[in-house]
């Protein structure tokens, strides 16, 4: 019970920040929205927009989560506040737990928006129910929050961060993107096979396993002396 | 009871020592005062008696348990208070408070502790706003959240106005009738000596002398 | 293990400079009072029976081993192609490996393996890219497919280049060998789940080449190919293992120097 | 055409390509002998 009161206070902290600069949350979003336009140019012809408007979503998602887990942890190097939550009593698990819930809320809300952009601009058909969306967002973005928290937190400790964190991040989330692309594109367009439920299964076994395994590396490397 | 004793504590960064062999008692409720010129060692001393940096060599205990080996449970009472401020630029003195009080489980009266600092008033104006003396000041709060046992105070007087110092002065006596251990690392040995009844000279990283924190002056003088 | 009859082990001339090569280095190294160059380490004698074994091993694979009876000449490829594909296997899991084994123990010399078994990896996988999209045009008309195997070792190779970048931005040794770790779990786990995940999205490449699939002539040069490299990925350890450690002991601490000020 | 190698063409084997295996073994050698030779030079000279 601590435990989770405590992951709230770090979220809450977290989601009060960014209420309280709103230039970081606009800079996302105009960033993916930017993009999605962009991607349509580099596309052959307007035709092929619907089929590729779940790539546009998580491409767009990827390389904002890029942006927004360099910010979250810039706020915490600035004036020395994570090793001061380090040095504050509460577990390491929970700094990791609380940012990385926090990191992929703030990626729902870019990936909400940024959907809705999608529809407006790529004109996807809508087979599936909102719902199967939403949980596929929800499932996709904690997939790339986990990961992204602890290679940012890695990549932080380095010389040159921001261009580091791509580096490791990439490789890391190809499953999530090739997962999530396929199950966004299945609610899309309809799923005659019921294949949906496989790479839904998978982003789940993927979030588990970086949900539970992530805190335990993260603890190691931040708490270290 | 006894308070903070460190044996032989050593660190080094890379291949160089920085701290080497460095004896201290500092019995409880006492305060010890830290001397020595930039470089000396001071920082890291208190960083490694804060459980920030794990020693390399030698041991370290407050009130008779390893401070490394029990630094979860420990940092509940320990305070370290630096030049990093640990303040969230964005947010404004009281959620400062609040945020970091959420987040150690503490529930602290916010408002009487800007007020002890001398921040009441200061509004919802971000941290961004403060000036270095605010921004000292609040950090000084923030470690009241905690009401520690053990304050480690790195340059306790740098950046304030004299009625900063004021502030600062009372907070600390305020501590030490609380029965708090504190360690003052400063260039300015007529300041913290009210708050200290001994003092260690830091030099290369070795304790270079020991004595009452009454004759301090004089060994900061002739350096 | 069904051992091959004699008729089917002929004395090439790869084998022969072999054979030669091994006894005038055995004569060398048993009559010298002090061991020559080649054989300074211990791990020398591997690196020179790898190095003999690699010249048999290819020399039988492009003149002694039959024509493959699909791919034809470009079967020969695989002869170089799946023994880097095992050992870069080896190579990063002995990577994980010591990472787990250096954050549950801390000892430095893991730290120095990790590093060294991560680069070794790379250097086998990039053989093993190449060589595999050498092998992929011939067969399957194109150098890249995405094939389940082909993106996760790209994947494997990319993330472990990524952490051997970390490895040079970081100077703290204790901070590094903590992060390194860490980023070597990582990305271990990203090629295990890349693999399923893209054998699920589609799947082209064709199973697992084993002794049972493969013609019983292409085994005997498959298997002294696999030694080969085996012996040579050991040498290229210890070897790399070596480097780190001279590096490592460049800058390393002097002992804690005693309580005196110095003047 | 020899009746032999019109049956390997009917089944779909692949002919040639020794510039594939030539190219594949000289990959395996120059990635090999540049990692010894970066070990080498890398190599911290001076001491001992």
């Amino acid at each position: 019970m601590r435990g989770l009161r405590l992951v709230l206070a770090v979220v809450r902290k977290e989601l009060l920040l960014e209420w309280r600069d709103p230039s970081r949350l606009t800079g996302l979003l105009v960033f993916s929205a930017a993009l999605t336009l962009l991607l349509a140019f580099a596309m052959p012809g307007v035709h092929v927009l619907p089929d590729v408007a779940a790539g546009a979503i998580w491409l767009g998602l990827v390389l904002a989560s890029t942006r927004s887990l360099d910010q979250s942890f810039r706020t915490e190097v600035e004036n020395g506040a994570l090793e001061g939550l380090v040095l504050w009593p509460v577990p390491s698990l929970v700094i990791f737990h609380g940012k990385a819930l926090a990191n992929a809320i703030v990626l729902l809300l870019v990936a909400v928006p940024l959907t809705a952009l999608v529809f407006v601009l790529y004109h996807p058909r809508m087979h599936g129910s909102v719902v199967d969306l939403g949980v596929v967002l929800t499932l996709g973005c904690m997939a790339l929050a986990a990961p992204g928290t602890l290679v940012a937190a890695i990549a932080t400790q380095a010389r040159g961060s921001s261009a580091l964190l791509p580096v490791l991040f990439f490789p890391l989330v190809v499953p999530v993107v090739l997962a999530a692309t396929r199950a966004t594109t299945l609610v899309l367009e309809g799923d005659p096979m019921d294949q949906v439920g496989a790479w839904v299964k998978l982003l789940l076994v993927f979030d588990l396993a970086h949900w539970t395994l992530d805190g335990l590396l993260f603890s190691r490397i931040v708490d270290e002396g | 009871m006894s308070g903070l004793r460190a044996h032989e504590l050593s660190r080094r960064f890379g291949n160089r020592w920085v701290l080497v062999r460095v004896d201290l008692e500092v019995p409880a409720g006492e305060g010890l005062l830290l001397l020595g010129p930039n470089g000396s060692g001071k920082t890291t001393l208190l960083r490694c008696l804060a459980t920030a940096l794990k020693p390399h060599h030698g041991t370290a205990t407050f009130e008779g348990t390893d401070l490394w080996a029990a630094r979860h449970a420990l940092r509940d009472r320990i305070a370290l208070l630096s030049h990093a401020t640990r303040l969230y630029e964005d947010l404004s003195a009281a959620q400062n408070l609040s945020c970091w009080a959420a987040m150690g489980d503490y529930r602290p009266d916010v408002p009487a502790l800007l007020h002890r600092v001398g921040l009441d008033g200061t509004g919802s104006k971000p941290v961004r706003a403060f000036s270095a003396g605010m921004r000292r000041r609040l950090a000084l709060a923030l470690a009241l959240v905690k009401q520690p046992r053990l304050v480690l105070f790195d340059e306790p007087f740098s950046a304030l106005d004299p009625q900063g110092r004021e502030v600062v002065g009372g907070v600390l006596d305020e501590l030490r009738g609380q029965g708090a251990t504190l360690v003052l690392s400063t260039h300015h040995a007529s300041l913290g000596a009210r708050f200290c009844t001994r003092a260690v000279r830091l030099e290369a990283g070795r304790i270079a002398w020991t004595g009452p924190a009454a004759e301090a002056r004089d060994v900061v003088a002739d350096a | 293990m069904d051992l091959p009859p004699l008729e089917a082990l002929p004395l090439t001339p790869g084998k022969a400079v072999a054979v030669l090569a091994i006894l005038v280095i055995a004569l060398l190294n048993v009559r010298a009072g002090r061991r020559p160059w080649y054989l300074a380490r211990w791990e020398d004698a591997f690196g020179l029976v790898g190095l003999c074994l690699l010249l048999d091993g290819q020399y039988m694979g492009l003149v002694d081993a039959p024509r493959e009876r699909m791919m034809g000449e470009v079967g020969r490829i695989l002869y170089v192609h799946v023994p880097s594909a095992w050992l870069t296997m080896v190579a990063f899991t002995l990577t994980c490996l010591f990472a787990i084994g250096f954050l549950v123990t801390g000892w430095r010399s893991l730290d120095l393996l990790v590093e060294s078994a991560a680069e070794v990896g790379v250097a086998l996988g990039i053989v093993l890219q190449l060589t595999g999209m050498l092998f992929a045009r011939p067969t399957w008309g194109v150098y890249w497919d995405w094939d389940p195997r082909l993106v996760s070792t790209a994947v494997m190779l990319l993330s472990f280049i990524g952490v051997l970048t970390l490895r040079s931005l970081l100077t703290d040794p204790d901070q590094r060998a903590n992060l390194t770790s860490a980023g070597a779990i990582l990305a271990t786990t990203s090629m295990i789940v890349t693999y399923f995940s893209v054998r699920w999205w589609r799947s082209l490449h064709q199973m697992q080449s084993s002794p049972d699939t493969v013609a019983s002539p292409m085994v005997l040069v498959l298997r002294i190919n696999a030694f080969a490299m085996l012996f040579l990925f050991t040498w290229l350890l210890v070897r790399r293992w070596r480097l780190a450690r001279a590096l490592a002991a460049r800058d390393e601490a002097p002992p804690l120097p005693s309580a005196e000020v110095p003047a | 055409m020899s009746p032999d190698q019109a049956a390997e063409v009917g089944s779909g084997v692949v002919t040639g390509g020794w510039t594939y295996v030539t190219a594949a073994y000289c990959v395996c050698w120059t990635v090999l002998v540049g990692y010894v030779a970066s070990l080498w030079w890398r190599h911290p000279r001076g001491e001992a």
